[in-house]
């Protein structure tokens, strides 16, 4: 398959159709509208669901080979939040809490966007290792907790968002998953397959139309913000994606696995790093973190960056 | 019967203020409190999307002195940063015993 | 299977059953209730749903196949409403609001009786066209807005009701699912089919449960809207079933095809309706047009009127 | 396989995993919550579908096999608040309405320990009889009211009581679907089993994970309740699951159907009994029954109990 | 316009007692009541777990001689044995008459 | 602490009104709302099955005059159809200029 004729496939998977079918929604003004309780429960069900199937793939995965990719993405964990910081404080010319706000969410990782790569992976036909989701988990904390004490240097009290972060509930949902996955192992799996496999991606799919409409609610204030975030929210994915592609490589990892890893790189949080964020550095403008992860670099990623990351871990790879 | 004169303070805040508050208030002599979640608009915009997490409004009965003393609090620590709101009204109660 | 057997059948199905066991909670005066959440959740997917499975059809379809039946539906769009109105002026002597309040409930259509008609000729063991779902979305808007506009002639506000039932969420969740499924075709369809084809019956049987709770709390109303209400409600019905069963043959459409055709035409809408009418009619009164389409047409199709419908498209189609 | 074997294969299961997960998540103050409406889905879902799967059992199983097993369990029935009363009386020391309560509990049952020993004798190879659910209806209902009369002697209003307990959500869903499953049949089943059957153990584990943090919220509480309350809640589970046991052999039961029955017998309600006591018995303390039958009995169960009443089954039956 | 004075009651109780303070105040002469579901924390201890359910706020807009009627009944029958409290504030309507 | 008298109008409709609500509070002069979701009963009937919708509960701060176009508004517009109930208080806020 060429580049374009995997962009197609990513384009008109049911996933990325139903983002844009929410964006659409919202910009036609339509009273379409999730109920609260629908978001929260999905989201309780994807994660567990992934830190479960991880967990399951963990039992049968001898300990040793994870040891390179922990490194590699603990190493991409303690990176990312400081190019985002960087790249926030010289391209945009934002203050410490702003710039610390933004490398918290680009320190961390999007849980839907990895699903998004990891389906696009297994369509194109590559098996990624089914050990990716514990670099999920381990992906998602350092980056937060970096970043706010870039943003803190001295004052106010990192503690407890530290403790927020760890006990998040996508940490524990995640974690949790991983640590019930990894004990009942395929015993426990057959029981529940028919729940946390097989209608996962059709789950997946409504939770991106829901997606789709929280980020099309914040195109408007996409003016406001204005270009150089959009820029931000672009190229630093494409460098961070890049990165994670290449570290993977070196890690051992196979093509999809690569791609996968580069895509978690990529991408920004929108769950656990806003929550801590706004508890640690309440005076920075949540517009710009959650405008820059949401409205731009999700979309980003979801459409364009995942394709990109592939082509790159096929040039390297190949 | 007896009606004792109180005050109901009410907070409108982000949800993620929640413990927080209720620490504060309790902190400050409320002896009790009732949470109704809401959704709302004001100064830092609208406030009804998942993400950023809705609003709580937060009422509590107490005395005038602690009614006073958690105004104060909001106005020194939360008005600043974030998207609160909190207004005080005289209500009449049976059993004033109960909320001082 | 005679006519008998077929009614047993039906009568006998978990989700006619289910809305039996709603409608004997709310007598007994049981606490069963769904949170609204759980409501609307179930019926955003079973509209998505529908419209996916529709598009994955549709994609297979070539379009002239399309063309007879999807004109066939229009006509009853546009005739529904008419015979609803003047039905409602003449036979129960209603106002002018009143009567364009029931001519748009009895034009639109109702997803969850076309759902129950296709399940039934699907036991029956007919094979049913696969595009009958786009012919759900061609066939719910058309009716509301004739009506709303017979019921105004000259004054209001008609445009605001005919974006609000263009962008309602019925109208969205349905077409969007059919271009989504249109566009991921069989590939996408291999992806979700775990979770919006396999449990779509049981999460079907769920809803049924909440609608048997939501009609027999209108039934209170019955006494008060008065047997005239009654006959209006089971009568149009009838007419525009046969009629729609009678068109669709004309239409090419197979017997089952005939049949499900019949129930939609049968049937009336209790989603998109209410809340356009309330928007452009708020003089009408609810009682009237819930109480109608919720606890007299809806039970009558569901229990009585499939099997009837399908009798008929034998007859003509025998 | 031994009993250590078997302790262990229950521990490692996803589901009582998830109970504990979702103690640890209480006790380490994550801000993990499940939304009201999940909840309740939750258990309207399961409810349902362990009627439902009973019905079609049910409609397979000639009566005359069902009449020792249902005089059984009615046996339990009203035995099991007497002693339940008896025991709070004496030795927990508290007055009428408290005994009366904590009796309505442990006369009723949980049907979360039901499946869950359920799934345990499927686990270790039994097939226990299709027809158990119907006995779960039948043991939930005289328990609480028998209760409710020894506590409240001469005054009170024990006919709404009995009204709240028969026409409560448990019993209605329970029921309803039993009565669903014995209408539709295989022919229902067939249809609605990839929503009803499949996923219900996947289901069951998310319900535990938010049963675990509910009873752990309730541990606080032990300390005040005091440490015979904890023995209370324990040794009469013993005492009636041992009692369960025995009575399904004597009644017929198979040793996986008679450990279930034990189960059954040696659970304690909490969803129709604490919303009945409530109303019936407003002066009985919460904290006690919730505490006991939530943070004690349940647990106990789940993890030590079900694997003792089997071994029990197995010395009695082998 | 003319604006009306009233009471408003506010009663905030577990949410197994709806129905039956639902049917008390309209016995004794509320003509309308709203409900919204609460969680919240007094006396009895905390109320937001699933299990003992939570809390409902109700409030209704009554002429002064319900408004007494309605707290003399509460303290009679409720507020001994459950989670409730309530409280009475001045309000001004448009149409009175709709009240009484 | 300066308090601040302002008014508080408590608005509860059915909750297809909301948009066209908002829009007109804001319109007439209110910076602010907060909106909860709520169920009840008046002259109109229950409300509380989900196919009629429920109802909201919107409330929002403002000075007196803003106040009464509010209610000018409601009673000229809405009250004759729509299942719709107003009420006006007295509250105190910190910061009164936030509201004007
Ligand atoms: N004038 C007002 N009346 C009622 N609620 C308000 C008002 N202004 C703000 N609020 C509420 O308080 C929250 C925070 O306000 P703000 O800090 O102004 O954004 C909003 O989301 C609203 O729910
Ligand atoms: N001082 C207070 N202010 C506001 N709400 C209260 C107060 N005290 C109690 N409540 C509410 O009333 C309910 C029952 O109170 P209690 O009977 O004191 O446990 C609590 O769950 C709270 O929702
Ligand atoms: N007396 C009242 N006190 C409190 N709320 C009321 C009262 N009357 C009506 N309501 C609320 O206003 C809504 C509309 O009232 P109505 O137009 O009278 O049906 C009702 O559904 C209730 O939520
Ligand atoms: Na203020
Ligand atoms: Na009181
Ligand atoms: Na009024």
């Amino acid at each position: 398959m060429d580049a374009l004729e995997l962009l197609r496939l990513n384009l008109l998977s049911p996933m990325v159709l139903a983002f844009a079918l929410g964006v659409a929604a919202r910009l036609l003004k339509s009273d379409l509208a999730f109920p609260e309780a629908l978001y929260t429960a999905l989201s309780i069900y994807l994660l567990f669901a992934i830190g479960f199937k991880g967990g399951v793939e963990l039992s049968k995965t001898p300990v040793v080979l994870l040891l390179l990719p922990a490194l590699a993405t603990l190493f991409l964990g303690l990176l990312r939040p400081l190019s985002g910081y960087l790249l926030a404080r010289r391209f945009l010319g934002v203050g410490r809490a702003d710039a610390g706000a933004l490398a918290a969410h680009y320190g961390s990782v999007s849980a839907v966007t990895f699903l998004a790569a990891l389906t696009f992976a297994q369509g194109v036909g590559h098996r990624p290792e089914g050990f990716l989701p514990t670099l999920v988990a381990l992906l998602e904390v350092p980056g937060i907790v970096l970043a706010l004490f870039l943003a803190k240097r001295g004052g106010g009290n990192l503690g407890e968002a530290f403790r927020e972060v760890l006990t998040g509930k996508s940490v524990v949902l995640l974690l949790g998953g991983l640590l019930i996955g990894a004990l009942s192992g395929e015993a426990g799996m057959e029981r529940v397959k028919p729940f946390f496999v097989d209608p996962f991606y059709g789950a997946l799919t409504l939770f991106l139309l829901d997606l789709g409409m929280v980020a099309a609610s914040r195109f408007a204030a996409l003016k406001q913000v204005g270009f150089r975030l959009v820029l931000y929210g672009t190229l630093l994915p494409l460098l961070h994606g890049a990165l994670g592609v290449w570290v993977g490589h070196l890690a051992g990892l196979s093509l999809g696995g690569a791609t996968v890893l580069g895509a978690m790189s990529a991408s920004a949080s929108y769950i656990a790093a806003p929550a801590a964020v706004r508890i640690a550095l309440p005076e920075a403008n949540p517009s710009l973190y959650l405008t820059a992860s949401l409205a731009v670099t999700f979309p980003f990623n979801l459409v364009l960056g995942i394709p990109v990351y592939h082509a790159i871990a096929k040039w390297i790879g190949g | 019967m007896d009606l004792v004169p109180l005050k109901l303070v009410t907070i409108v805040a982000e949800s993620l203020l929640e413990k927080k508050l209720v620490e504060e208030i309790q902190r400050l002599g409320a002896k009790g409190y009732t949470i109704v979640p809401a959704r709302g608009e004001g100064s830092r915009g609208m406030r009804s999307v998942d993400w950023e997490g809705q609003n709580i409004r937060l009422e509590t009965i107490v005395p005038e002195e602690v009614a006073l003393r958690i105004l104060a609090r909001l106005q020194e620590a939360y008005f600043p940063h974030y998207a609160v709101i909190a207004y005080v009204e005289n209500v009449w109660v049976v059993r004033g015993e109960k909320y001082v």
